[in-house]
């Protein structure tokens, strides 16, 4: 196991017109980057429902990149603010599940930068890689032991009360 | 107000003219300036040619040691000015360089950090103390005095960000709050020939008569600069010149020791003696 | 019905194709080993791979699969949805199949064209495939929404890219409003004396087509006006212009211009911004004889009766027209149009911050459009070289490149100022005899009868030194270069430095996007490229074309470019517009969003989400409803809808979270 | 007059050369260069030079390596950075002198008994020595292991500085001398490290 260098798998959620854009634009001008990104595309950053990225982390992911355009310059006018306020939440939530800094990111990425598609995966997939494996559905059954556990217990003394009250 | 103070070997040596007029008008303005600990040679333009790695782990020393107290540290040559800003962006900018050279300087049980300030006194008479103030502290303006200001190639290039790389106009501002007239000039930031005066004296000479020249045809009565070298090139050369080129006779002074004599301090205090170039004439009595 | 057979377990019948596009795949992703994952996934009855899936062979391929597997899901694994989408959506429903039933996987720009390593990129194209698959299950059925086209066209800009498109479209018999924000149409061509190579008078050409736009009953000419809102979608915007006030009635108005003469200041004393500060006028002006609309205009800065209230107003009173009103305001007016060309041109870059080249410290420092209106003949010394001072120039030096090719201020070529600096070196020499020198770096002559200019210029005796000019200065080294201009550069194809004495330099500077770039694409929901002109939708193929339906992009608002490039892009713009009313519909995607009424708790989340105000609430029922017209679907209602009740066709929670799913699992 | 032969073949050209240059700090941008000779024009010392900056570069990434270490032009720069600071591809010209003064000294093919390089050396072992430089002990050094001649053209220079108290033959160095040479031993053990892989 420990010879086999670990390869991240890092959803990302890629808007139309900007970011979607931009990585066929790399595509076009031949940029190289590091293949572990699988890219979702959704019309605006400001469909990506916070569960979305909870539910790649749990059935998996690594890491999870969600790229829109650049503040103002939203097709849709303010998607990507309404982005931006949603996922700050989410980041506070996710650190609180136990998901550590660098495996979701958020990056403004207009159409024209080609560029910082490459740059962007780049880092967050070295970043990725040397935090580790995340694991989330190892963790969930985890905890779902533990709950299992503590609920047999619960049980058990609730049973034991019951026979000292009969 | 609180400073630290990196002088370089020059501000020892024959820039003391520079030291003692700087120390004078900041105890006069009532500002701190405490000198750097142990502060080693800056590496200055000639180290970069031997060896690279070396020459910034020099510059690193002295950021070290500055980085224990949290004042920015003030560095009047323009040498060191340039040299330890330029370590800074240069191991900001290169994680391999900084790693050898942080890993050098732990060696010498010394951490290097990020953050230091380190400041030119122009920018801090300027943007710091402020003009409105200075012109308060003026006892004795230099009312009639005409003067040619030469900043030198070092101080604005690459790295100030407090003033124009083509047309400075920081210290003609200085100047002019002390009284003085301040010529237009395009030689502001041309070159003074550096240490090649002292190796390549054909070369040298050439670039320090055209600037002391050029001043004297826009009818400066003095040249002022804040830079040590230049003030070494422009002033300590002129006999020389005179052979090949003619006698520019133009003192050449510190602006420090120009805003010591407006508010009022003595000139021997400011080392106005120091010049080669005799200055009384040109200050006529002050 | 087609027959479901086991081998689907009950699933939709999906066919899956992987395009080598050549080598451009192929080359990189192992195709067959994807085919072959593929065909084994749920669902998938048939899997093929092909050569060029989007050529007529490839799409007959899926038209004549889905009648004989009886498909009811199509994935096309090849390049982006952006470019082939509508091509395999033309495919499925040619074979019966509704187009929305399709999925495209971007396995070319985004894995064969961006990787190396053949397996990982094989691997990537197999959990992309296995994602689409997954999702494609759950499309349904669509039908695309047709709304008709206004045909009544915008051309914002009345430069020469704007008259052109305007005139075109009224020739085609449209109804278009040209908005010009300056109080005449014409542009920069309007200063110009002369244009490249062919050395025909600009004006000559020029304003036959200014009048042509005044005169045409099917052009609604608003100078001094500017777009203020746009809202709507393609084939109906909604846009309000506002109107500045010229203190003058432009229906009265004739322009005889005898209320200049009459104003109470005698001589003209202000800012001339027509000729570039180097004439004067008067607070009452008109910006050159031949201004279309041919109006003065009262500027309320200098104008004593505007600044004061107190004046013996002699214009207003020699106006037998009456056409005097210093009570006009600011004013505001809606239009609906179906299309918009936007022609908002360049504007030159600052030649104050380059300050080794002195201009605004030495006099005998000019910039090129300066240049232009000092050799003009109707410009403020009536086309006579004279220096501010009075002098005529003996040696002039004109400085290539300045604020282009240049990484402290704009990395790009301008284009054209390689081809205008030898037109004014040509005009300079020929209106005074000076010896003329040009400094360059390349020249870029690549248009027709181009190069043939540049070697008229050679043989004419003008100098050429190639180099980037270090610095003008007044310091002089010798008796000959007293009192004149210096400049250092090295002739690096001698490889010496020079400094070459002069009386006058000129600066060739670049072109630059316009200063509210910015805030004009935001208005009309455009993009800008990284140096801040308009992004075309695609570079080669789509030059004219934004990322928004109906808004065109014509001229320099788009990159530096000469006059015949813009006339020509002009003509594509209008005719991108006139395509798309002739067609007198357009078909809006289906991506819109719904609500499940049900399931709505009439929260009112979604309500002031919508930028487009798309979504109400119906008091009466107590939920939400979406206006399937308004709506333009980004989604971002039903990111936010807490009891899920809100759907947005195509990407739907259902459809995202399958492709999450698709491509994790293992 | 002898014949000379002018013309370059290209296995005259040093390709390793040309990518070491562009390899090392501040010489990333060399091959951006447009050849606009703005350096040059900008530059103090270009009427003195053999070779303009902007040739030289041109040479550089064209691998004309014995040209270039044994130009004239690397030694007379002063590093006054105007070339730099008009360069339109901000390539760090200065650094690109410096690094290649260093390898000239490296290979030994600067100009013999050039006061220039010499001044680099002296400087850079006064450092390791003291910490600091003293001027005046520089210079002479400096000129005797150049030119005598030179040192009695400058004794009137010597002389008058020294009227003014503003020249001292006592090195005074700094304290810490010691944690100084750790310091910059640990640069040459870690260098040496890398050489050796």
């Amino acid at each position: 196991m420990s010879t086999v260098k670990f390869e991240p798998k890092i959803v990302a959620f890629f808007c139309n017109w900007c970011t979607y854009t931009a990585a066929d634009l790399a595509g076009v001008s031949r940029l190289k980057y590091a293949p572990n990104v699988r890219v979702i595309r959704v019309m605006c950053s400001g469909r990506v429902d916070p569960q979305f990225v909870v539910e790649a982390f749990a059935k998996g992911a690594d890491g999870v990149l969600l790229g829109g355009c650049h503040p103002g310059d939203c097709h849709y006018a303010e998607g990507n603010y309404k982005t931006l306020r949603r996922m700050k939440m989410l980041e506070r939530m996710l650190k609180a599940m136990g998901v550590e800094d660098g495996r979701f990111r958020l990056e403004w990425i207009s159409g024209a930068e080609g560029d910082k598609v490459r740059s962007v995966v780049n880092e967050m997939t070295e970043k990725v890689r040397s935090l580790g494996p995340l694991d989330l559905p190892g963790k969930f059954r985890e905890w779902d032991k533990e709950i299992e556990e503590l609920e047999a217990r619960v049980k058990a003394s609730e049973a034991e009360e019951e026979k000292i009250h009969a | 107000m609180r400073y630290q103070y990196f002088p370089g070997c020059s501000l020892k040596g024959s820039g003391r003219a520079y030291e003692e007029s700087f120390l004078a008008v900041f105890r006069a303005l009532g500002v701190e300036v405490r000198e750097l600990e142990d502060w080693n040679c800056c590496g200055a333009t000639a180290y970069m040619s031997v060896d690279e790695t070396k020459s910034y782990a020099l510059a690193g020393r002295n950021l070290a040691i500055a980085a224990r107290d949290r004042a920015d540290v003030m560095a009047p040559c323009s040498a060191c000015y340039l040299v330890l800003n330029k370590t800074m962006r240069g191991l900001g900018e290169n994680p391999e360089l900084k790693r050898k050279v942080t890993g050098a300087l732990k060696a010498g049980g010394l951490d290097y950090r990020e953050g230091v300030k380190v400041r030119h006194p122009l920018d801090v008479l300027v943007n710091d103390i402020g003009l409105d103030e200075i012109r308060k502290r003026v006892k004795k303006p230099l009312s009639g005095l005409k003067l040619a200001s030469y900043y030198g190639c070092q101080i604005v290039r690459p790295f100030a960000t407090f003033d124009d790389q083509d047309d400075p106009v920081t210290m003609d501002r200085l100047m002019q709050a002390c009284g003085a007239e301040c010529v237009d000039w395009p030689l502001k930031t041309h070159c003074c020939g550096g240490s090649l005066t002292g190796t390549l004296p054909d070369a040298g000479l050439r670039l320090a008569y055209i600037i002391l020249n050029e001043a004297k045809k826009r009818g400066a009565a003095a040249l002022v600069t804040p830079c040590p070298l230049c003030q070494f090139n422009l002033d300590a050369y002129q006999g020389q010149m005179a052979g090949k080129f003619g006698r520019p006779n133009m003192p050449v002074l510190y602006f420090t020791q120009l805003i010591g004599l407006a508010m009022g301090l003595d000139a021997d205090e400011l080392g106005i003696g120091r010049g080669i170039i005799p200055a009384q004439a040109a200050l006529a009595g002050r | 019905m087609p027959k479901k057979d086991h081998k689907t377990n009950g699933l939709p019948r999906v066919g899956f194709y992987i395009c080598h596009c050549g080598s451009n795949i192929a080359g990189t992703i192992d195709v067959a080993a994807v085919r072959e994952y593929a065909a084994g996934l749920p669902g998938v009855a048939v899997a093929r791979d092909y050569k060029y899936m989007c050529s007529d062979p490839g799409q007959e391929l899926i038209a004549s699969d889905i009648e004989k597997y009886g498909l009811e899901r199509i994935v096309v694994s090849a390049c982006s949805p952006n470019l082939h989408e509508e091509t395999f959506r033309k495919a499925a429903a040619k074979g019966g199949l509704n187009p929305f039933r399709v999925q495209m996987v971007n396995i070319r720009e985004h894995a064969s064209w961006v990787h190396t390593d053949r397996a990982s990129a094989t691997e990537k194209a197999k959990d992309l495939a296995r994602a689409a698959v997954a999702r494609v299950v759950h499309h349904r059925a669509l039908e695309r929404k047709r709304v008709p086209v206004d045909p009544n066209v915008l051309v914002v800009g009345g430069g020469i890219a704007g008259i052109h498109a305007a005139l075109t479209l009224a020739n085609a018999g449209k109804k278009v409003t040209l908005v010009e924000k300056e109080a005449t149409i014409g542009g920069h061509m309007a200063l110009f004396d002369k244009t490249f190579p062919t050395l025909d008078c600009a004006a000559c050409i020029l304003t036959p087509k200014m009048s042509a736009v005044k005169a045409h009953p099917n052009i609604r000419l608003w100078t001094w006006s500017e777009v203020e809102k746009v809202e709507g979608y393609v084939g109906n915007y909604k846009v309000t212009v506002k109107r500045k006030p010229r203190y003058v009635n432009e229906d009265l108005c004739v322009g005889c211009m005898e209320c200049i003469d009459a104003c109470v200041y005698k001589e003209p004393k202000f800012h001339d911004k027509f000729n570039q500060g180097l004439g004067k006028r008067k607070p009452v002006y008109i910006d050159f004889p031949q201004a279309t609309p041919k109006v003065v205009l009262v500027d309320p800065e200098t104008c004593l009766q505007l600044k004061t209230g107190k004046c013996q107003k002699k214009c207003a009173s020699v106006c037998d027209r009456n056409a005097f009103d210093f009570g006009q305001k600011e004013r505001s007016e809606e239009i609906q149009v179906g299309s918009i060309v936007l022609a908002t041109g360049f504007r030159t870059y600052d030649a104050k911050k380059d300050k080794q080249y002195g201009y605004g410290r030495y006099p005998g420092v000019y910039t090129a459009l300066e240049v232009e209106r000092l050799v003009n003949a109707s410009g403020p010394t009536s086309g006579e070289i004279k220096l501010r001072d009075g002098r005529e120039p003996k040696a002039v030096g004109i400085i290539h490149c300045v604020g282009s090719r240049d990484e402290k201020s704009n990395k790009w070529c301008s284009r054209v100022c390689c081809m205008y600096s030898l037109k004014l070196a040509h005009l300079i020499k020929e209106h005074s005899g000076a010896e003329v020198y040009n400094f360059y770096i390349d020249m870029r002559a690549p248009g027709k009868a181009y190069e043939e200019f540049y070697d008229k210029l050679l043989g004419e005796g003008v100098h050429f030194v190639r180099g980037r000019v270090a610095e003008v200065t007044d310091w002089a080294v010798s008796p000959e270069e007293e009192g004149k201009l210096v400049m250092r550069v090295e002739d690096t194809l001698a490889g010496i430095v020079r400094r070459i004495p002069v009386d006058m330099v000129v600066l060739s500077t670049g072109l630059e996007p316009q200063a509210d770039a910015q805030e004009v694409r935001r208005r009309f929901n455009i993009g800008c490229g990284s140096e801040g002109f308009f992004q075309e939708r695609h570079p080669k193929l789509a030059p004219v074309n934004t990322f928004t339906d109906g808004v065109y992009i014509a001229g320099a608002c788009q990159g530096p470019r000469d006059i015949p490039d813009t006339v020509a892009q002009a003509g594509a713009a209008a005719a991108e517009a006139l395509a798309l009313i002739d067609a007198g519909h357009v078909e809006l995607e289906p991506n819109t969003s719904a609500v499940a009424e049900a399931e709505c708790s009439g929260c009112k989340t979604c309500v002031p989400l919508c930028p487009y105000g798309a979504v109400s609430f119906d008091e009466a029922k107590r939920k939400a409803a979406i206006n399937e017209v308004l709506c333009k679907g980004c989604g971002v209602c039903a990111a936010a809808c807490p009891s899920g009740s809100i759907t947005q066709n195509l990407f739907g929670d259902d459809e995202i979270f399958s492709e999450i799913e698709g491509v994790l699992a293992k | 007059m002898p014949l000379e032969r002018k013309i370059k073949y290209e296995k005259d050209c040093d390709r390793e050369f040309a990518d070491w240059v562009t390899s090392q700090t501040g010489g990333e941008n060399l091959r951006h260069c447009i050849q606009c000779g703005v350096c040059s024009a900008a530059c103090p010392l270009s009427l003195y030079m053999d070779y303009t900056p902007r040739r030289l570069i041109n040479m550089a990434r064209a691998g004309f390596k014995k040209e270039v270490l044994s130009s004239f032009t690397i030694w007379l720069c002063t590093s006054c950075y105007s070339c730099r600071a008009e360069c339109p591809k901000q390539i760090k010209v200065t650094d690109i002198m410096y690094l290649l003064k260093r390898r000239a000294i490296e290979e030994g093919v600067y100009p013999k008994r050039f006061p220039i390089p010499v001044l680099a050396r002296e400087f850079g072992r006064m450092i390791f020595t003291f910490g600091r430089v003293d001027e005046s002990l520089l210079v002479a050094n400096l000129f005797l292991r150049t030119n005598w001649l030179r040192f009695l053209d400058m004794a009137g220079v010597g002389l008058g500085l020294m009227r003014k108290g503003r020249m001292s033959f006592v090195p005074h160095g700094i304290e810490a001398r010691g944690q100084l040479r750790r310091v910059l031993e640990a640069i040459d053990s870690e260098e040496s490290k890398e050489a050796a892989k």
